[in-house]
């Protein structure tokens, strides 16, 4: 048993504070069960701290293969723990005031963390599986978790049964691709089998890979498998949603990151036209249907799924050529890490009205640069950044993308260089909505927002970080380039 | 000494039967049942392969999918009770208050 | 400041009395745009209201003028001197001088006449609410003029060109609470500027020929004069630089806003509307003359032609005006006619030509001046309003007698010489129709200029207010200008050396000769036409209350000249009611119906243009926004809310996939 | 660092901090917000002024050059440096937003809130600025982009009636217009030398020196060209002028037309002619037959207009076209007619909207059948001003608004020989539709004049209480109006400064 | 056709057509009978392809565990009978899409293992011991995982179904 105990101790730890966290949770009495939410807290930022301890330790390599810390891990965990530490710091008060199981809802939060946490070590498809299930199975319940309200029912029902599917048709595949390879799980070993699989299992494997995409394509929410976010990131608690559209998705990401770049790395003839349509069926149907939005929330969701169009453009972009794929990588990598940033601020924020406006529509934002004005400001720079335009950092993520398909070239790369711009400027229309209500309209209460001090410091940091982002791009930049899994690419 | 092909196309039998059943079934618990189906379909082609290829891996990944299986139903049937809670009926397309 | 003569200027004759006046001519030109700006800031809190400093300057300017002209009395040459403006490319531009004779000349003549508006508008703007602004803008307009004139480079010509006109614009509209002056000063400024635009055009030919090196009108003339341009470039060329003469001299068929020029103060008619910048045209033919002789032929008769048309209509227009000034407006569309046709004629024309520009411009001004002073008195342009002033205001009464014979042309007075010698010219280069056309308008104008006066002056006085002698500051300027009616015309008179040719010249002196017929066959049409005036208008005034009885057996007896009836009934009233009327009539309803149609036309096709702007490009834009909007609302009706059709979604999405991208691959 | 290298850095940077020290101000200390708004701007014109004194004007190379590595992983550079060409924009920049701040002392348009108004212009500042120094692609972008966000809010906040739709029309446009110019930026960026880089002096050498390929050429050329045509803006791309323009406050309207639309045909000047000769000589007719419509169409547009505003947004399509028209004769003169089409617009035209914006303070209408006439007589100082800036406008000579059209079109009159010997025909067809501009163009300013200066002062406005202008006012305007007259008589000062610039740029392209 | 191949074919056969009875069914009880069958089916399968381990575990947690599951799911809910109140009116394009998957799933099969030259296999045995040892030497990190799985699921299912007071 090889086993680097050090290489683990985040997910160790961050598995501790879970049972802590339940443990804790039995004993503690009704008033102070928001308790767990700091516990947690200091949980998650210790896991923190242990995957700060294995930056610049090289590649740490377990239980034979199949779970690998590298950069690239880190780079992934560094990211999804500090998203939990936002994620929980906009819960507290919105779950202390709800009414709703606290102790249990950290709980299960945690436990999804773990299985993102776990997801961009994972280098085996039974791994793969078992932490996108991870990820997936506390979020249903946490979905559903506002159980008086029957549209958090339906957005459990919703988000349950397309995930289960998905993932019938990702273990179907899954099963087809074990049999293929000759009985290969690894990542590493199916690239190494599939690259001299005999001609006649040719179409099996092909249909193999998309259906395996089809699972991860349902946890990013491409379409045609996007259909649940909406309505499930409307009907749930919004730190949910926020959960939702930035660590469950991007889990997905850095699985389906894996996949492509190690294990199917060879296939890409197969898969990249797959991608070019995903993404732009993806950006498309989520920006024009965004167009027509009333609810934040939903609007959010829409823009997340055009987002996730963006982001799966880079694996159209993949090509023989290596340094090529390095770009692409290297940018898909940089706006998953600054969409997270603006989106998560964007939930926060929108937490921030929830506890005035629980319906969220869009005009429940009118006037908020007087009731909140530190949201404000920090919501335009959010919608401003989601759409790509400087000052802010979302900009750099837009132009990476655009300059790994420039670089791609070959007419496929300008192509879908040009889709993205047309939906950018598309995108421009829904989200100056927000703005223009914050600023421009007047609020019917006009007294000042009460808004939590996490809340107002999420947003603050997630504000800061995009425009510090936006004057010294090159961290994001660099981060992007030092992940190692490109290397292993075609 | 069973060919293989055989055992798939079971396997894809009973795959399909559950799309169908996704697909057709408007009370949940059907539905859920005919996700089980499904699962089950790909629990025989793990095991089909592992025979075929005398390795062991195939049978221990069947009995997570087996362990999952029964997680997912446990959380299906808790959402599907907190339905009919709020609802007074568990049926699938009647649920559609959120949309557009 | 001897820059000038340090960079570049040379002079050729280096020892004469006026050649310090000559290499410092700039300064003729500064004087005036300095008191324009020290009226502008100082003018209202100076006592008199600023006009002391136009006043002062262009007194100054004018002495100045006299000393440069000096140079060519005493036989100087020319003088060019330059400074560097800036440089653009391969494209030296200069601010620069250059003196001759021709400049000399023009310099005296706007100088002295500016000299004399600016005293005059003493007396006739007092009170004005905007008096200060006026002497502003006609200091300015001086300063332009001197600009044209003394201009080396065709761009430096521009712009004292074009502020000119903006001067004009100013003046005309100076009165602009009533809107037929502000129509009146806009029509001015468009209608020249149609002229300008090929003007601009020409003087862009004209760089391109010495490959964009230059604009010094002496370079340009040197390269055109190595033969390397084909004679068709050369042509239009000239075509179209006679464009800015048509449109600022007023020339058939842009001479519709001069007419209504009028509108403005009346010095101002006299200063820019008669003597300068109208003549400027005449003179830009004068400065670029190498372009036009180097030109085919046919530009010059195109040239003539023009000018034939206009002087000839336009004098038959003045015969049926009953606004004073207008009649003076007709004559000087005339009259620069004459000076155009002259020119046409070709380097003899030159000569006469700016004679008759050196002399109208003294007797058109003062001819306005008297008006201006007619109607400071009776406070109307009517001449059916006046009539019989002769005994309320004697000084003005002579002074425009003394103008209105010079304008007839009679001997010894200026206008006699300059016609004189134009009939000559277009004599001895066998030019009969114009010379039959020349002919023809000076017995026209003659004969409108009596009438003018008869109706002013003669008669009992028929308005409604008191006339009264204008004061010395009018008066005074009247009398200085009709002593140089009197005078300016010996200067070119064959009997005293005609010293005007002399100065001005093209390329070489051609001595003015004495015709003895023709001077008496101009003479004999000037008097026949002011003899018909006189006779018909005395008639006219005698239809008061105490002549009407007699009838017109009275009349005939009264002057017995049956052939004078016989002209009368023969030729003067079909010219005067039929003719005139039709060129009248053709002048509102086709020239001014052109223009004013054309502002129609504009009118409509500016608002086809914005709605085009508002339906079809907005429209494709905010169409493009529809549409998206629309492409969101169908995409949308597929997130039903139904989980089931999600599913339905996920598995043909599933098969789909399966299905197109294996099949693309294998 | 030192004053060399750093200078039109903090000239540029300067206003960014200032915004973001007003925005914390607090709310209440209203005379301080503004005054620390002419503070900051007064400090980076003093700056620019400084550079321009400082700068050697007998060179065509850049100076007060700064290079840093800025994101080292794609390539991109702080690269900033200037010269003939950037130097006017760039001191008119300045200028302009200083005088805008001074007039903000006493005018804040509806609904007040001075702080985010001072804040959004000094940010505003920061992004024009950026943009005439910038010699890296992506910054020249980042810088190009910047602009966007603060007139948004500025015409969405601050604006008229129409605001919100004026505001996102304004936005869309540019913004889809400049992501094509950013594909061609990439394509130049993978194309270019190698290693990749978007240094624009390396690519302007290469791009000249005939490196790119001609199909890319022309692609590129199309992509990029789009992006400066939305913003110049050249006719068709020209409707959401009139409406941003209509819209926008006062000083929104002042710097998107003095300074914002420059940009645009500085793009063309700096980036698309140098980099991209081939597409440059095969786009130019093209470029050329657009800018005389807009010339002549423009103009027809403002006859029609009711409102004078508009008029004078319309007014901005066409003199616009002057200025394309001159860079599309791809000649020594014509781009530098341009440049010198450039600056004179940004001082007449945001004169121009000066007077529009005080003319709304007093009437609170910009109809003009409302305004009704007789200006003059009521304000005959502001109606001075109004017409000496709407005469110098019109071109006439002696002002400044004349050079840029004069010189057009004479470099209409024979367009490049290197590159269009055989379009002579076409251009001077252009040149032609230009004078034909020029005559409408005196035709539209004095109606406009005649229909708001002249005449009788309607019943209604008489007892309004029209104030003439206002110190502030004057002080505000009064460089503007100097410079108006000082252009006009002594152009050197734009010409002498870009004469060397722009020559050697001409000899970079071989001719 | 050895002899456990026809074991297979007619456990398949009993398999298939009980899957097919169970969405087709139109009494819930029935259709939940019908999984059973159809389960324990596959289970039989995986006794015949030697995975004597999983074949156990299917039986005790499918048919003990998970069935018994549903049976209490759908006497909570309720659950009505007939035709119309269990299937959707769409069904008609389920069963297209159904058809459809077997088709292309049989399609795929047949392309990649042809029938015609299939081999008959001799599998391996999984034992309980044998099995368990590859989970506890290779498996260990998902299988810790999936503890956590259904602990989560455990403690969400108790939260969501449980019956508040204020609900």
């Amino acid at each position: 048993m090889d086993v680097d105990y050090h290489a683990l101790l985040p997910e160790f730890i961050l598995a501790g504070t879970v049972l802590l966290v339940l443990v804790v949770d039995v004993f503690l009495p009704e008033r102070t069960k928001w308790f767990a939410m700091p516990l947690g807290l200091v949980g998650v930022v210790a896991s923190l701290v242990a995957v700060a301890t294995l930056i610049g330790a090289g590649t740490r390599v377990s239980f034979g293969g199949t779970y690998v810390v590298d950069e690239f891990a880190l780079l992934f965990k560094g990211f999804f723990l500090v998203t939990a530490v936002v994620v929980l710091a906009v819960s507290l008060r919105y779950f202390r005031e709800g009414g709703f199981y606290q102790g249990e809802y950290y709980f299960l939060l945690l436990t999804s963390f773990l299985g993102c946490v776990m997801m961009p070590s994972s280098r085996d498809l039974l791994l793969l599986f078992i932490a996108l299930e991870l990820v997936s199975a506390p979020g249903f319940l946490m979905a559903a978790f506002r159980k008086g309200d029957v549209k958090s029912n339906e957005a459990g029902v919703k988000f349950f049964i397309i995930g289960v599917l998905s993932t019938a048709v990702m273990l179907f595949g899954m099963s087809l691709i074990y049999g293929v390879t000759g009985g290969e799980t690894q990542l590493a070993e199916i690239a190494s089998a599939l690259a001299d699989v005999p001609g006649e299992l040719q179409t099996l494997t092909y249909a193999a890979i998309l259906f395996v995409v089809v699972g991860f394509a349902f946890k990013v929410s491409a379409f045609p498998f996007q259909f649940w976010a909406p309505d499930t990131y409307e009907g749930s608690p919004v730190p949910v949603a926020a959960f939702l559209a930035v660590a469950s998705a991007v889990a997905g990401f850095a699985g389906l990151l894996q996949l492509m770049f190690v294990a199917f790395a060879e296939q890409h003839e197969f898969w990249v036209p797959i991608f070019a349509f995903l993404s732009v069926a993806t950006m498309s149907v989520g920006n024009f249907v965004a167009l027509r939005q009333t609810q934040m929330v939903r609007l959010l969701a829409y823009s997340g799924i055009a987002q996730s169009g963006y982001i799966l453009m880079t694996f159209a972009l993949v090509t023989d050529d290596a340094a090529s794929n390095r770009t692409a990588f290297a940018a898909g990598v940089a706006y998953i890490l600054i969409y997270g940033i603006m989106n998560l601020g964007a939930f926060a924020a929108t937490v921030a009205v929830s506890r005035r406006h629980p319906a969220l529509l869009i005009a429940d934002f009118a006037g908020l640069r007087e009731t909140a004005p530190v949201i404000a400001v920090g919501m335009a720079v959010f919608m401003i950044s989601l759409a790509g335009v400087p000052p802010t950092g979302g900009f750099w993520g837009k132009l990476l993308i655009f300059q790994a398909a420039i670089e791609r070239g070959g007419g496929l790369g300008p192509a879908l260089a040009v889709v993205m711009l047309v939906n950018s400027v598309v995108s421009v229309f829904y989200y100056l909505l927000v703005p223009r209500q914050m600023f421009l309209r007047e609020a019917a209460d006009r007294s000042r927002l009460r808004v939590p001090a996490l809340v107002t410091v999420v947003v603050g940091a997630a504000t800061i970080a995009l425009v510090g982002i936006f004057v010294l791009p090159n961290p994001v930049a660099r981060l992007a380039e030092i992940s190692s899994l490109v290397g292993l690419g075609p | 000494m069973i060919r293989l092909p055989l055992v798939l196309m079971f396997s894809a039998l009973l795959f399909s039967a559950g799309v169908y059943g996704v697909l057709a079934r408007r009370n949940a618990i059907m539905v859920l049942m005919a996700i089980e189906l499904m699962l089950n379909a790909v629990n025989v082609n793990l095991v089909a392969f592992a025979a075929l290829l005398q390795q062991m891996t195939g049978q221990v990944f069947a009995l997570f999918v087996i362990a999952v299986a029964a997680a997912e139903v446990g959380i299906g049937l808790a959402i599907v009770i907190l339905l009919f809670r709020t609802r007074e009926s568990i049926n699938v397309d009647e649920v559609n208050l959120l949309k557009w | 400041m001897n820059v000038l003569a340090a960079e570049g200027g040379v002079a050729f004759e280096a020892t004469t009395n006026g050649i310090w006046f000559v290499e410092h001519a700039w300064i003729v030109v500064l004087l005036p745009l300095v008191s324009a700006a020290l009226i502008l800031f100082l003018g209202s809190r100076t006592p008199g209201k600023g006009a002391v400093y136009g006043i002062a300057a262009v007194g100054a300017a004018f002495v100045f003028s006299i000393g440069v002209l000096w140079h060519f009395v005493e036989g100087g040459g020319p003088f060019e001197g330059s400074i560097d403006w800036f440089t653009i490319g391969p494209l030296h531009l200069e601010l620069g001088i250059l003196v001759d004779g021709l400049t000399g000349v023009m310099l005296v003549v706007v100088t002295a006449v500016s000299l004399a508006v600016h005293v005059y508008s003493l007396g006739y703007m007092h009170g004005d609410e905007r008096f200060t602004w006026f002497y502003v803008v006609l200091s300015l307009f001086t300063a332009a003029m001197l600009t044209v004139v003394v201009s080396n480079n065709l761009i430096q010509l521009l712009v004292g060109w074009e502020v000119m006109g903006i001067c004009s614009y100013l003046l005309i509209g100076h009165w602009w609470e009533v809107k037929e002056n502000s129509d009146a000063a806009i029509k001015a400024f468009i209608t020249t500027r149609v002229g300008d635009v090929p003007f601009m055009f020409g003087i862009i030919a004209l760089i391109a020929v010495t490959g964009f090196t230059t604009t010094n009108i002496g370079e340009v003339s040197h390269e055109l004069g190595l033969g390397e341009v084909s004679p068709l470039f050369v042509s239009v060329a000239a075509l179209l630089l006679f464009g800015g003469t048509v449109g600022k001299s007023a020339q058939f068929p842009l001479h519709v806003w001069l007419p209504d020029a009028m509108a403005g103060p009346t010095p101002v008619s006299a200063l820019i509307h008669a003597a300068t910048m109208v003549a400027a045209g005449v003179y830009l033919i004068g400065r670029l003359f190498e372009v036009f002789l180097l030109a085919d032929e046919w530009v010059l008769t195109v040239v003539s032609i023009v000018a034939a048309i206009t002087a000839l209509g336009a004098a038959l227009l003045a015969i049926v005006q009953d606004d004073i000034k207008r009649v003076l407006a007709y004559s000087t569309l005339s009259q620069l006619a004459y000076m155009v046709a002259g020119l046409s004629l070709g380097e003899l024309g030159l000569t006469a030509g700016f004679f008759h520009l050196f002399t109208h411009a003294f007797f058109k001004a003062l001819l306005f001046l008297c008006a201006g002073s007619v109607i400071h008195a009776v406070h109307s342009n009517n001449m059916s309003e006046m009539g019989g002033l002769r005994k309320y205001m004697p000084i003005t009464f002579w002074t425009m007698l003394i103008g209105s014979l010079a304008l007839a042309g009679i001997i010894p007075l200026a206008g006699f010489w300059s016609k004189d010698e134009l009939l000559v010219v277009a004599h001895e280069e066998h030019a009969t129709w114009l010379f039959v056309v020349f002919l023809v308008t000076a017995v026209i104008t003659a004969f409108y200029t009596m009438r003018m006066v008869m109706l002013t002056f003669f008669g009992e006085y028929e308005g409604e207010a008191h006339p009264h002698e204008s004061p010395r500051t009018m008066t005074g300027p009247l009398v200085a200008l009709a002593a140089a009616t009197i005078g300016v015309g010996l200067l070119g008179a064959p009997q005293l050396n005609a010293v005007f040719g002399k100065w001005v010249f093209f390329e070489e002196i051609h001595e003015a000769v004495f015709v003895p017929w023709i001077a008496l066959l101009s003479t004999a049409g000037a008097l026949l036409g002011l003899a018909a005036g006189y006779v018909l208008y005395r008639e006219r005034k005698a239809r008061d209350p105490l002549q009407a009885p007699i009838g017109p057996v009275w009349n005939l007896l009264q002057h017995r000249y049956y052939i004078d009836e016989f002209y009368m009934r023969a030729i003067v009233r079909p010219v005067r009611d039929t003719w005139s009327a039709g060129v009248n009539w053709f002048n509102q309803v086709v020239f001014d119906g052109i223009v004013d149609g054309a502002a129609v036309v504009t009118r409509w096709v500016a608002q086809l243009v914005a709605w085009f702007d508002r339906t079809v490009i907005d429209g494709a834009v905010n169409g493009a926004g529809e549409v998206a909007g629309r492409t969101g609302n169908a995409l949308r009706y597929l997130q039903s809310g139904n989980v089931q059709w999600y599913a339905v979604g996920l598995f043909v999405g599933v098969i789909a996939l399966a299905v197109v991208f294996i099949r693309v691959v294998v | 660092m030192t004053w060399e290298n750093s200078a039109i850095t903090i000239a540029t940077l300067l206003p960014v901090v200032g915004a973001i020290v007003i925005a914390l101000m607090p709310k209440s200390k209203e005379r301080a917000i503004r005054g620390l708004g002419i503070v900051v701007s007064g400090a980076a014109l003093a700056i620019a002024i400084a550079i321009a004194i400082g700068f050697d004007y007998g060179t065509d190379g850049l100076q007060f050059e700064l290079d840093l590595d800025w994101i080292g992983a794609i390539g991109v550079r702080y690269h900033v440096g200037i010269d003939g060409i950037s130097l006017p924009l760039y001191v008119l920049t300045f200028l302009l937003s200083f005088l805008c701040a001074v007039y903000t002392w006493r005018f804040v348009p509806d609904p007040g809130r001075t702080r985010g108004f001072l804040a959004l212009m000094l940010l505003l500042e920061t992004g024009m600025a950026g943009t005439f120094i910038a010699f890296d692609l992506i910054l020249f972008f980042v810088f190009w982009e910047l602009v966007l966000v603060p007139m948004y809010f500025l015409i969405a906040i601050w604006g008229s009636a129409n605001r919100e739709y004026a505001s996102i029309k304004f936005f869309l446009y540019t913004l889809f217009g400049s992501i094509f110019m950013l594909l061609g930026f990439l394509a130049m960026y993978f194309q270019g030398p190698d290693p990749h880089t978007f240094d624009m002096v390396v690519l302007r050498d290469f791009g000249a020196g005939g490196g790119f390929g001609q199909t890319f050429q022309l692609i590129v050329f199309g992509a990029v060209a789009l992006g400066f045509a939305v913003k110049v803006p050249m006719w068709p791309f020209h409707t959401w002028l009139p409406d941003a323009h209509t819209e926008a406050p006062t000083i929104g309207s002042v710097l998107l037309a003095g300074i914002m639309l420059k940009m645009g045909t500085y793009g063309f000047i700096r980036i698309a002619i140098p980099f991209l000769p081939y597409g440059a000589e095969k786009y130019a007719p093209w470029i050329g037959a657009l800018a005389a419509i807009a010339i002549v169409y423009a103009a027809l547009a403002c006859l029609a207009q009711k409102d004078l505003k508009r008029l004078i947004a319309f007014s901005s399509v066409g003199h616009m076209g002057f200025v394309m028209l001159g860079i599309a004769t791809l000649t020594e003169i014509g781009i530098q007619a341009a440049i010198f089409g450039m600056v004179a617009h940004g001082v007449i035209t945001g004169m121009l909207f000066f007077c529009v914006g005080s003319i709304y303070d007093r009437y609170h209408t910009r109809e003009i059948a409302r305004i009704g006439g007789g200006m003059m007589q009521t304000m005959p100082k502001l109606g001075g001003v109004f017409a000496f800036v709407a005469i110098a406008s019109l071109g006439l000579p002696g002002l400044a608004g004349f050079w840029g059209e004069i010189m057009a079109l004479l470099s209409s009159f024979s367009p490049s020989e290197v590159f269009l010997a055989d379009r002579v025909g076409l251009f001077r067809l252009y040149m032609v539709m230009g004078g034909i501009g020029t005559v409408l163009t005196a035709g539209y300013f004095l109606w406009m004049l005649q229909r708001v200066n002249m005449g009788t002062l309607p019943d209604h406005w008489r007892e309004a209480g029209l104030r003439d202008v206002l110190a502030v006012e004057w002080v505000s305007w009064f460089p503007l109006l100097a410079l108006i007259l000082v252009l006009g008589l002594y152009p050197r000062l734009v010409f002498g400064v870009t004469d060397d610039a722009v020559g050697g740029l001409m000899r970079l392209l071989g001719s | 056709m050895s002899a456990q191949e026809y074991a297979f074919v007619v456990l398949a056969v009993v398999g298939s057509l009980s899957a097919i009875a169970v969405v087709t069914s139109t009494n819930v009880v029935h259709a939940a009978l019908y999984l059973v069958v159809a389960l324990l089916s596959v289970g039989g399968v995986y006794l015949l392809l030697g995975a004597e381990f999983v074949a156990w575990v299917q039986i005790l947690i499918y048919v003990g565990a998970i069935v018994i599951l549903f049976l209490f799911g759908l006497m909570l809910t309720k659950a009505p009978i007939g035709r119309d109140a269990l299937d959707n009116q769409q069904r008609w394009l389920g069963a297209i899409i159904g058809v459809g998957v077997f088709a292309g799933l049989v399609f795929l099969i047949q392309d990649a293992f042809p029938m015609q030259d299939a081999q008959a296999f001799e599998p391996a045995r999984g034992t309980t011991d044998v099995v368990g040892e590859a989970i506890f030497r290779s498996y260990v990190l998902p299988f810790e995982a999936v503890s956590f799985l259904l602990l989560a699921a455990l403690i969400g299912a108790i939260v969501l179904a449980r019956k508040d007071d204020s609900t």
